[in-house]
């Protein structure tokens, strides 16, 4: 949309903020986005929180089984799908990425389907709720081991790096994988081979329990792609356009050859680690109210609304288009149905093997496989 | 004697054993404050603090990695994977430090430490919170490897471990953790020997071997076989490395057919070894082949979470083979 | 047709395949202008570049995850772990990732790709240079796994696994590596299925099932055997995941009388695999128990490194056993 | 010896030197130590090249079946020896340092028969050679996985810590280990944890043949300490006394209870990675002979000698000792004989399995355990 843009210096020791919390631009540089751009990325914040709450409902009412909710994360997830073509480029996301998936175009039933596992998934019902994946999007499966996916992230970005068609990687994650060792044998990877990934850290201060502080003796996360050579950014987490023009420019640089970066996004979980998490445990209230007080949401809104962009009557009607769109998905989603157990079977190689067909076959001698499964 | 669960069982065995020998130290992913995801290690940290009940970093290599370290300067580490499924980024420090150390420096060190992995699936949490991993360590030579199903093993197994000389993978049932209650008692050393296997209901047409969370659906099946006036002996192995193959043995050469129950994957599993070992050793005296009911040969799925399982269903088709043969 | 080793016929068969598809690409600890401390990838990197033969940093994790997102990405890695027994840091991406990755994502992203692991015992390396791996990955759904033991099947396997759509681990017995020569077909689509054993001899007396390194100890007993006039039929499994049980229960039942021979510690080993479900298909046709012939339940000793293998003296002996029972 | 220095700054860009090439005293301040501590450097260096090349003889005579060869390292090894309390503080050290294990003690004796495996190894034969361990010495047992004791030395750390007397850990490895994951989450847990180890680095450019700059996208190893939160220092690995003053300043802070600090030294293998290597292959013979003119022996004998510590005389009286001790200890070593084929039943566990005593009582019905293995 506009020219490319290196602003931001690495290892700057103030996370980049562009907007402050009373809406205010505040970036060194001119506001010089499209409006609608801006618009765009508001309806898509607002929308992941309204997936978010949907989500907490259907849990509770016992049809999703588990939520890992995204609720001040938004902002940075927002941000950063904007730097990237969907499709051409790819994305190694973790399970608290669903504002991400939906914002580079997941559709929101794909999105309800994954969580409800019946037959609407084109997962085929194959994953616990929160682990998005598409291959029209070069979405790259979430699976829930803590920073797996990272070191295959960095092989899709070396392969794009042959292919030379100067196409990126994007590859999330949260403070707590930065202490495994797959985590550092990925970026140390990256590195050494120049590969063109941006890696977004969403640090939201804790690892289930565990405060940054006791997961690393670093001071952040940022600071550790000295470890690598490569670039590093602190950026304001909850400043959707921060996160935005920052991590373009870790995106223009790798499409340049000049290799990966490591931003950090200073972010904060509103709600418990889970729907099986108590969070009242270890962490004090007024730490949770502070940083909803930032929220990416009411910052962009009153953004907006500063520059006449929006308005109540804008606000409105959103609310009652994403209401209505979601109904919509979550009764289609019902109605597909729960998948049956024979397809408990399939996927598992190419074609199957001896041994499962046989396993199949006695299973089959037992029960009608195509009954729903459960 | 208090009425408790597994999960219960386990953070008042360890706080027993913190208690009794302060060498004993608990570490993982969110023991502290959070008192383990499953509770586990609740009130632990209040009452041991920080220096014994130690949260760690999210790197299960730096947690079993440390253990061992623990251990070689004389601690007796207890160390929590949060889910059995994520032992694998540490498996290497199990497999090629814990395991081999003794054996390596010819007994020079060694490394008495316990790894807790809740295991098993049926808690809709797919493939990646739910997985069985005992084969990869019953083929480990140096470790020892124990999956109680009872709050009274439970007990009695983990402080066998706790106060042994060697690494033990110590397997908990966790779709049975709150599922199953029972008195336990309160002497602080009821030991229960590793190594042992423990007839659970005595029978003469059937003898059904199992262990870990797969004890449950066994013994659901023997109570469906009784019903239906079929006495199925069931065995509870507790211990797979080592395992007790005499009492299984004779057992089997007692009744002369046998079902083996187990929920991992069926090919390399250790119902296999079972099997093997019985058709070895004992096959004179088999009336029927050894059946093997476990999981099949694909990732642990997530909607057909229940019908993976081997439940009492496959076992009772399985028992009805045998019976026929 | 050339006469070429084990080690050979790996580097000429990647060439081929690296000649023939440029999706293929080869990864690993010194693989470039070192070709390989076995020099499996020798003259690769002069042939085809440091784009596709890439030397990476000391970290299996980092090899074995990256040729994950390479075959996401539509290559065709070909990924070398220096030794078998430096898996381990890399068993997750394999287990967690390479293996879940079909089916986690319901079809939509797969991991063809290859995994070379330079296994067995015999070459003087202690328990750290000659461990066989592969009870754990066939007990891991997702993968298949092949453990060649001739030139001939090294290339056609090699090619199957190149060029099939699934994370194969495929296991080179480099004891072997130089001990044996054969004509290989220049043939460049000579192919070998994966999934198919194969019968190295025929015999009436008893059949001995084998594969990888512990092919030729298993052929060194079937002359011992000719010698004393006992005809020994030889099954070599070559494919472990799928294995080709109907061929070796086919073979039994004809026979009545087996001994399994591998390497690997024997307590869940895929020895035991094989014998459970011969006890399980074919009790009846069974003449003797189903033997087997493995290592033992020991680290992999450094001093007693060729006693350690299942030799010809102790297939011997279990034949003896089987045919005396 | 003497009292606390913290001389040196972490992450000074010039690696520490104290004597140069021509062996003069170059360091910023004066000349502080004992004569024959000195003295007995030397002697250490000289010993161990002196195995070294008998350890080379050896295995072309088939009577050692691996060497590793540590020349070019031992000035750092030798320097580092000196900076901890053996017997009360734990060293974890890798494959290439026997020149460390015989500096801190480790009985020649035990050394050869370690390399040749005779019943007069307290291991028992149970490793390949490279392999040392002492637990008198709370020497560590190598294992061959690389990095994989950087995590068993965090928790032995960990334990001192919690012991509260002040005892350190010093855990080594090349620049290779730096890659793997596990290498990673122990310096993460040291840092968080704020545990008193030191962490050394021999980096000689290469693993195997992989050269540094194809290892990782960083300058160097030091720079790595950054993402851990402790200081990382950079010293001239062909300098002894510049080990020594380095380590001991980052041991010091240990027991300070100030935590782990990363030490990397620049060293070199003059020979190639193993026996079974060929290093024409990757490096160029230019190279070698430019590193082996920095030779850390030659270097401090003639620091010595400049001193009026040392001459000629002393140094002929010092090869003839080291070749009687060095002929001695072979003839005791093979004279044990090889060790029995049943010792390979023993150690699995405390008291051996169920399934292992049948084993061996099945191996036993065919063969006399107590013959010599192979
Ligand atoms: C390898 C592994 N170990 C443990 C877990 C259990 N677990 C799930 S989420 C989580 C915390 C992750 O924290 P962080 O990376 O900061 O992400 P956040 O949830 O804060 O967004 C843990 C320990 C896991 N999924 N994978
Ligand atoms: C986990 C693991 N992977 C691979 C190897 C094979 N290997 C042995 S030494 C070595 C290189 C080590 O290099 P470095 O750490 O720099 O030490 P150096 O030999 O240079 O002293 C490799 C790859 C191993 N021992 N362990
Ligand atoms: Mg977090
Ligand atoms: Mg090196």
């Amino acid at each position: 949309m506009i020219g490319k843009t290196q602003r931001f210096e690495p290892f700057a020791e103030a996370p980049v903020r562009v907007i402050d919390e009373a809406g205010q631009w505040i970036a060194p540089f001119a506001y010089n986005l499209d409006d609608d751009f801006v618009r765009g990325m508001y309806r898509d914040l607002v929308r992941a929180r309204r997936l978010d709450e949907r989500l907490s409902t259907l849990q509770r009412q016992g049809k999703v089984s588990f939520v890992a909710s995204a609720a001040g994360h938004e902002g940075a997830q927002v941000g950063m799908a904007r730097a990237i073509e969907p499709g051409r480029d790819w994305l190694y996301p973790y399970y608290r990425d669903l504002p991400l998936a939906l914002a580079v175009g997941w559709p929101l039933a794909e999105a309800i389907a994954q969580q409800m596992a019946t037959r609407a998934d084109p997962a085929r019902g194959r994953q616990m709720p929160a682990h998005p994946g598409s291959a029209a999007l070069n979405l790259f499966t979430v699976a829930s081991p803590i920073a797996s996916h990272v070191p295959p992230a960095v092989g899709t970005a070396i392969a794009q790096k042959l292919a030379g068609q100067g196409d990126v990687t994007l590859c999330t994650f949260g403070d707590g994988a930065t202490s495994e060792g797959d985590w550092h044998a990925a970026l140390n990877l990256a590195g050494a081979q120049g590969a063109p990934v941006v890696f977004f850290c969403e640090n939201n201060g804790y690892a289930i329990s565990v405060a940054f502080r006791h997961q690393s003796g670093s001071v952040d996360v940022a600071t550790k792609a000295h470890a690598y050579g490569m670039p590093g950014y602190r950026v304001d987490g909850m400043d959707a356009l921060a996160c935005y023009f920052v991590t373009r420019q870790a995106v223009e640089a790798a499409r340049d050859g000049l290799g990966p970066s490591l931003v950090e996004a200073f972010v904060y979980r509103y709600g418990a680690h889970s729907n099986a998490d108590d969070d009242a445990r270890y962490r004090p209230a007024d730490e949770v109210a502070a940083w909803r007080r930032r929220d990416p949401i009411g910052r962009m809104r009153r953004f907006l609304e500063g520059r006449g962009l929006w308005d109540d009557a804008a606000e409105a009607a959103l609310a009652a288009e994403l209401k209505a769109e979601l109904d919509a998905a979550v009764r289609a989603v019902e109605a597909a149905g729960p998948v049956p157990l024979g397809w408990m079977f399939d996927d598992v190689l190419a074609s199957p093997s001896l041994q499962l067909r046989k396993q199949r076959a006695a299973l089959a001698a037992q029960r009608d496989l195509e009954e729903p499964a459960r | 004697m208090a009425v408790q669960t597994i999960v219960q069982t386990v953070a008042r065995t360890l706080a027993e054993e913190m208690a009794r020998d302060e060498r004993v130290v608990v570490l993982g992913e969110d023991v502290g404050k959070r008192g383990g995801v499953f509770l586990a290690t609740e009130g632990l940290f209040d009452r041991f603090g920080p220096d014994r009940v130690i949260d760690t970093p999210l790197a299960e290599a730096a947690i079993i990695g440390a253990a061992v370290g623990m251990a070689v300067h004389g601690l007796r580490p207890v160390a929590e994977i949060q889910f059995a499924d994520y032992v694998f980024p540490g498996f290497d420090q199990l497999v090629s430090q814990a395991a081999k150390l003794r054996y390596r420096s010819g007994g020079a060190f060694t490394a008495p430490m316990v790894v807790r992995l809740p295991a098993g699936g049926g808690v809709a949490g797919g493939h990646h919170h739910s997985q069985n991993p005992e084969a990869h360590f019953v083929h480990t030579p140096g470790l020892q490897v124990v999956y109680p199903s009872t709050p009274n093993d439970v007990k009695g197994l983990l402080k066998s471990a706790v106060r042994g000389d060697d690494p033990v993978v110590f397997m908990e049932p966790k779709r049975l953790y709150r599922a199953i209650k029972e008195e336990v008692p309160d002497d602080p050393d009821h030991l229960v020997p590793i190594g042992q296997a423990v007839v659970r209901r005595a029978g003469d047409d059937v003898v059904l071997v199992s262990y870990g969370a797969s004890m449950s659906e066994t013994l659901r099946a023997a109570d469906a076989l009784a019903e239906q006036g079929i006495s199925a002996e069931v065995i509870d192995l507790r211990s797979l490395l080592p395992w007790d193959e005499d009492l299984v043995l004779e057992r089997v050469a007692r009744v002369g057919r046998v079902v083996v129950v187990s929920e991992a994957p069926r090919t390399g599993s250790f119902a296999s070894e079972v099997a093997a070992t019985i058709a070895e050793e004992a096959l004179d005296l088999l009336e029927a082949p050894p059946v093997r009911v476990t999981g099949f040969d694909t990732p642990y799925p997530y909607a057909q979470d229940r019908a993976y399982l081997p439940g009492p269903d496959r076992i009772l088709h399985a028992v009805q083979r045998v019976l026929d043969y």
